[in-house]
């Protein structure tokens, strides 16, 4: 029954997929590709599967009234331990916000586009609008204040204690470039 | 039992005979292991199976169990310390049994083996999503979120960032020098302005500084800091502020 | 009705999820969740969509009646089997794990690098710490269970099955033995 089996291709499908394409991986008519999408979208009703037409293709989606559950059971941040990378740029936003996508290429000697987007995916860190020079400038979120037990960005820790050169008495942020030039 | 392989006749550099003469040989350790090319025992089998021309999989089996555990045997020979104690305190008698729980072990895995593979083959059959979630639920809501990290992670990051490597000392170098990060830092003052001529940057400077600050505006460009129009071959350039926005020219 | 929503769930997990979790975000006893599941399994009879239980959770898989269409449409080949020394070293560790490389040459007679470098590729096994001696340890990947459609290694079949039988055992011994006595 070829109902069965579009239901088996659009389950597995990450997207929507054109009934010519069914048709071809079915090796059947259209015709009984879009027979048998009829006979499928009768068979899922009242099932916790909704079949929907989508972007030039058909797609199998989960019922609304499952979203609540699904939140509770899907929608968890993911906290995976920090890359030396990530938590390098992590902690120049923390400290530094906002602090433009230049900058912190500059202070880590190296681009650091993957670790900023993993960082972002991962909604510990944010856009917050453009520097005078247009470039994407970056902060921490709430997300962040949580995961990391703080309850404002004053209370990070201490630089201090970790401070190669204490005595040093010029702001941070020019510190921070000032070393990074020399390591680049 | 099948007894094929056993009187398989071998005729090797060290020895002449049927293979079962060969095992109990070297389990009585009258021959050395260690001299038989184990490679030609496969070989002349391989030979033998070829002149018979049709397969007996029980015995071609029970030589492969065989050949295993003297490569095995072979091995752990070739390596000195305890290993090698531990096998000469073996009478002949033990280890015989010793080399028989080898073969009963290693028939225990093979058959776990081949079911195995076999599940997988059966279970080919059904595949998995592999979708990304729906947006909606890629971000978790704040109020589930939970500490999960420390924040001493973020102070030594900073601290590793803050630590500048000793200036390399330069003074046995005759050459004039010039840095990048120098060049680098000139190029940033002029780009204040947002948009100034690459002449500017390289007036009265000598041939190693204008390579250096060539390379360096292409630094700034591949860090998104800085873009350049030149208009016609060999006319001059143009060197702007960048925006990741597309935002081109002056800003003032 | 709780089938419907726990199909939506399933529908929507990477991978398997445990009855206590599809209860959590259900906001439900665990027993309705398996009373659910027992109802999704009969509502699922005759479709293209199978209810597995797998790897300590339930998961949602395509019909096997609908493989091939289904490796045509993703471009999915099928997955070369194992070779005999990977599935003997794939065996070793799932019976004994966690267990040294160096067993699993000992036993196998063989060493078995390049067979535990592809299991280890194809995502089968996983390193799991090292032994006493520093010897690398393996274990078995939740994959593993998935693509072997196990719930958990206590499901593997009891290997002593494969043991020869005592006949063939005593047959081996004697012979042994007497190679190692008539010889004289």
């Amino acid at each position: 029954m070829i109902a069965r089996e579009l239901e088996a291709l659009l389950f597995l499908a990450p997207d929507p997929v054109p009934v010519a394409e069914l048709a071809d991986a079915l090796r059947v008519e259209a015709e009984e590709v879009v027979a048998g999408l009829d006979a499928l979208a009768v068979a899922l009703a009242g099932r916790g599967i909704v079949l929907r037409e989508l972007a030039g293709g058909w797609t199998l989606g989960s019922h609304p009234d499952a979203e609540e559950a699904a939140r509770r059971l899907l929608a968890r941040p993911r906290t995976p331990s920090l890359t030396p990378a990530q938590a390098e740029t992590l902690s120049i936003v923390a400290y530094l916000q906002p602090v433009s996508r230049p900058e912190v290429a500059r202070i880590r000697g190296v681009a650091s586009e993957s670790a900023a987007a993993a960082l972002t995916e991962r909604g510990l860190i944010e856009e917050a609008g453009r520097s005078q020079f247009g470039a994407v400038l970056y902060r921490t979120t709430p997300l962040f204040l949580k995961l990391f037990g703080l309850r404002s960005v004053d209370d990070l820790p201490d630089a201090a204690q970790w401070d190669p050169s204490p005595e040093d008495q010029a702001a941070l942020r020019d510190r921070l470039l000032r070393a990074g030039e020399a390591r680049g | 039992m099948a007894s094929d392989a056993v009187h398989l006749e071998l005729d090797l550099d060290v020895f002449a005979g049927p293979f079962d003469l060969l095992l109990s040989l070297i389990l009585r350790e009258e021959l050395d292991l260690l001299e038989v090319e184990l490679a030609e025992i496969v070989l002349a089998y391989l030979d033998h199976l070829g002149a018979r021309g049709e397969l007996d999989l029980e015995a071609a089996t029970e030589f492969l169990v065989l050949i295993a555990a003297l490569l095995e045997l072979k091995s752990r020979l070739m390596l000195p310390g305890e290993e090698l104690e531990e096998l000469d305190e073996l009478a002949p008698g033990e280890a015989a049994e010793e080399l028989l729980e080898r073969l009963l072990a290693y028939a225990r895995f093979r058959g776990a083996g081949a079911d195995l593979a076999a599940r997988r083959e059966a279970e080919q059959g059904v595949l998995y999503r592999s979708a990304p979630l729906p947006p909606a639920l890629r971000r978790a809501p704040l109020e589930q979120a939970e500490q999960a990290y420390e924040p001493a992670i973020l102070g030594q990051a900073l601290g590793s960032l803050l630590r500048t490597p000793p200036a390399l000392d330069l003074r046995h170098i005759a050459t004039p020098r010039v840095s990048l990060p120098e060049r680098l830092a000139v190029l940033r003052g002029l780009l204040r302005r947002g948009t100034f001529a690459f002449d500017e940057a390289v007036r009265g400077a000598d041939r190693m500084t204008e390579a250096v600050t060539l390379y360096a505006l292409l630094e700034l460009y591949k860090r998104g800091e800085a873009a350049w129009e030149q208009d016609a071959s060999f006319g001059p350039v143009t060197v702007h502020a960048r925006s990741s926005a597309g935002v081109t020219g002056a800003v003032a």
